[in-house]
């Protein structure tokens, strides 16, 4: 059901663990659906300096927050604004389709850290070029 | 494949090693068609005969009443409600069935409400059993059918089916017992409840998949939902699938001689494994009734994390598991039957459901106990909640978990 | 029981012992539900996908094409009508069939003409073959199905499916084909005509009792019968048959890798079959069709005896047949199929329905027609009637055997 | 699915075969049915001498033909008449349940070869006693 490398990151989560010192957080889903995914930057110059996560969510959840944070980490926040969905299923080779979905959060809590980031320092994603 | 070691066992179980025995011949020597008059044949329809002898035994049927062969559970649950409703439709058009029935009845009796039918779904305390107040209140003069299981197979909880019975008979309104979940495994009488219609899965008895029954007593009329040859006393048409219907009889055989042995070991396992992983594991719950409830069955919730991610852990050390995790069903919704006890949605996703079986032994529950909280405390440490920050506040406005 | 030689495969087929084979490991050690995400449950799940395509590839199905695993033809062709005829209702509320068709679909036809439905049976032609132009008369614009057979089972006529299919598809009319008969014995492809629906049943292929299939093109939606977990795509709920299922998948290849091979070796052998009874035995004839028909199926009737008592003869010569004798029906009503081809009634009873399969030999067709001359002898010592007693001097003002 | 003595009678039939001379012929059946019966009767004193029958049909209606030859020969027409479709399949050791209604006729072809016999003899079954 599960491609190799998601067992692979499921079992062994890269950047997994609260970040004391995070510029921002993002935080997506709802318990009651069964996944909550929270993404921590720290950011410098524009650039992702530093990505954690913690999440509450079946293994799809959790190998796609594990993902994100590995091909976040050293990409601009505009390089890491354009990372979608699609981008993590595949990096992860594939997601069983009913996963897709529901599971997939991990994308969405990449731009609501980097949202949440650029409001902080008050700029939108328009600003991002 | 390494050995896995099966706690997941109303989900399939290996068909016993003599009813496979049973059923070899079947498959190539005695190939007959029952239906045909020569001596292959006939060896199918004798075979037939005592399966069904078997079956009623196992249920204490009486002589005259019908046990009717079926492709499964799915199929003797449809049959029942289906065929009952069609057939009875001018004694009213109402049936009543819980709110913990399997899906084969609860989508059976929307799809009915589409036919014009009209059913009520009577509601379950915490631990799961059927309010028999509600249900007696449900009945009203168009009810022609109460559907409540015996037990159920994901929390366990024994439904207290004297008692409904006895509503039903006094109400005058036939009785159909999902027995699925409680056939092997506790005793199961249709004569001394005076059940009308009863449900039985063969996999769920140590038989091979693909057969159930539906126990009739003699009584009671009902509409066909396959047509064609008129197998099955005219109410089941369709070749007899002849293997499957000796093994189904042969493993009936074989949990009416264990069910006393069989009670007594699981409902030792069952405690060990409930007390071990209540004891190591903080902020663990268990689902369901804590004394009625089936002697494999143990369902416990994990507060903060989620149920697919245990599994899937559990099965990196041999285990096999299920979860009331919405994550593993089809619409990706949680258990019904966890939201109809009250449990909370977001707990409900971190629930572990356990049913043993006759293979497991002593040392497996050892094994469970050491190896889970490991995978607990992983899980947990991963997760963003915790007794500091619980699940309502992140709870959206339209979000309601308290059902 | 001493060794039978199986001149009855229509009715029933011992398991391949290579499909037995790839069954086994699916009672006991790969006994998990598809629907579970541990490994012994995908195991499951992979077994089944494998098996869609074998079977899908017998029958020619395009890629995204359904294969819907039932309990067996009956439910197949009961869910081809039922679940097509409620799903399309607003379309039109009438189905056509054939008077050839098997009882489940005659008896579905029936039952859904008393939920409103209306159907016709085309009739077919002395050799059985179905009339195409009262196919194409009797299509309405408010016809939605028409259901034919592939080929008989009983008298072995092979239909002119490609007419037929070339009559649905000018109306814009979705085509069920029941090819249980015909799978594995002549091909069958479903995208060559154009077929929406088709029927197989597993064990006419030498896979196990208890399972079969409807194929559905793609855009073809149908209303479950079943209702309950979801399987199946959602059209045919209860938990999957796994051993049975894999059987099928491993009969539909291995029927698939021998089908020019069975072609020719039955065709022989019939042939012999057939010319060696109608020479040696008078007063004897070939019901279906002597060209159009399946290459393991000889239907031969006999003048002034019934065949129930020929078969019981055969079978103490250690040979299983059967016949279309009203006697060995449950409805004790003589075979609706030779009296839709115009057979006498009184003849019909004499009728020994032959059907070849693997394991039969030269030496088997020889022995055959060597015992039964003297069967057929003392039957008619037996019989009043005779050349000189024809059966229309007793007849009954009301009965009519002229079809 | 039959007993052995049905088995019997149909493996071997007694007084099998047309009777040239007979009193009486009583036949019942019909082929479109799928049976008919011929029981020939002789008789002497009222008492029945010999007997013998013609049948087409499964294998019930040659075995019951078989037996009732077999109980009736020596009887008195009374007593002949009074021997019933139950008797037959009690004689055979029973009859599958749907064969009792359908291919046990051979009471009947005897009784219609009595009543045929009284006929000629210009009597009815009443005066039998
Ligand atoms: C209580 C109960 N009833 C009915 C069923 C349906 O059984 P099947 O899927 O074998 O048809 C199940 C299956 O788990 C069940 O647990
Ligand atoms: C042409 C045809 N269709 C359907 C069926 C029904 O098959 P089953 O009884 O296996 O469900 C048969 C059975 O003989 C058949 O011959």
């Amino acid at each position: 059901m599960y491609s190799k490398t998601v067992i692979d990151h499921f079992t062994n989560p890269r950047n997994m663990g609260e970040m004391k010192d995070a510029d921002a957080i993002g935080k997506v889903g709802n318990p009651t659906c069964g996944d909550l995914i929270w993404i921590y930057i720290k950011v410098k110059d524009d650039v992702i300096t530093d990505v954690s996560f913690k999440t509450f969510g079946c293994a799809a959840a959790i190998a796609t927050s594990s993902m994100i944070t590995e091909i976040t980490k050293g990409k601009t926040l505009k390089e890491a604004y354009q990372i979608t969905r699609t981008d993590v299923a595949e990096n992860l080779e594939g997601l069983p389709p009913i996963k897709m979905h529901c599971s997939n959060l991990s994308a969405d809590g990449l731009h609501k850290a980097i949202q949440e980031y650029l409001r902080k320092t008050g700029r939108t994603v328009e600003d991002l070029k | 494949m390494t050995k896995q070691i099966n706690f997941n066992h109303s989900a399939g179980v290996p068909v016993d090693e003599q009813v496979l025995k049973a059923m070899k011949p079947y498959f190539r020597q005695y190939y007959g068609n029952p239906s045909s008059v020569h001596a292959v044949g006939q060896q199918s329809a004798k075979a037939i005969a005592n399966a069904r002898v078997q079956v009623g035994q196992l249920i204490g049927a009486a002589p005259k009443d019908r046990v009717i062969f079926t492709s499964g559970a799915t199929e003797a649950n449809n049959l029942a409600l289906q065929g009952f409703a069609y057939r009875h439709r001018r004694k009213g058009n109402h049936i009543i069935i819980s709110k913990m029935e399997h899906l084969s009845i609860i989508n059976t009796a929307k799809f009915l409400s589409k036919q014009g039918f009209e059913y009520t779904q009577v509601g379950v305390d915490k631990h799961g059993i059927v309010d028999t107040k509600a249900l007696k209140k449900a009945i009203t003069d168009q009810t022609i059918l109460i559907s409540i299981q015996h037990a159920n197979n994901e929390v366990g909880t024994i439904q207290p089916i004297a008692d409904i019975a006895q509503i039903a008979n006094n109400a005058e309104i036939p009785l159909h017992v999902d027995a699925v979940a409680s056939a092997g495994l506790i005793p199961v009488n249709v004569s001394e409840h005076g059940i009308s219609l009863l449900t039985l899965s063969s996999n769920d008895l140590y038989g091979p998949k693909g057969v159930g029954a539906l126990y009739t007593r003699k009584e009671v009329a009902l509409q066909p939902i396959l047509t064609g040859g008129g197998q099955e006393y005219g109410i089941r048409s369709g070749s007899e699938n002849v293997s499957g219907i000796v093994g189904m009889g042969a493993a009936a055989e074989l949990a009416k001689e264990q069910l006393a042995d069989n009670v007594t070991r699981l409902t030792w396992l069952r405690d060990q494994l409930i007390k071990g992983v209540l004891e190591k594991i903080d902020d663990s719950y268990l689902n369901g009734h804590p004394t009625q409830r089936l002697p494999n069955n143990a369902n416990i919730r994990f507060s903060y994390i989620e149920g697919e991610a245990i599994t899937l852990h559990l099965s990196f050390q041999g285990f096999l598991v299920a979860t009331s995790s919405a994550c593993t069903s089809k619409t990706l919704a949680p258990s019904h039957c966890l939201m109809s006890m009250g449990v909370a949605e977001a707990e409900a996703h971190g629930a572990l459901q356990l049913t043993l079986g006759r293979e497991n032994t002593q040392a497996h529950i050892d094994k469970f106990v050491e190896v889970l909280p490991p995978i607990i405390e992983k899980l947990r440490a991963m997760s963003p909640l915790s007794k500091d920050v619980p699940y309502d506040i992140f709870e959206d406005e339209e979000h309601d978990h308290h059902h």
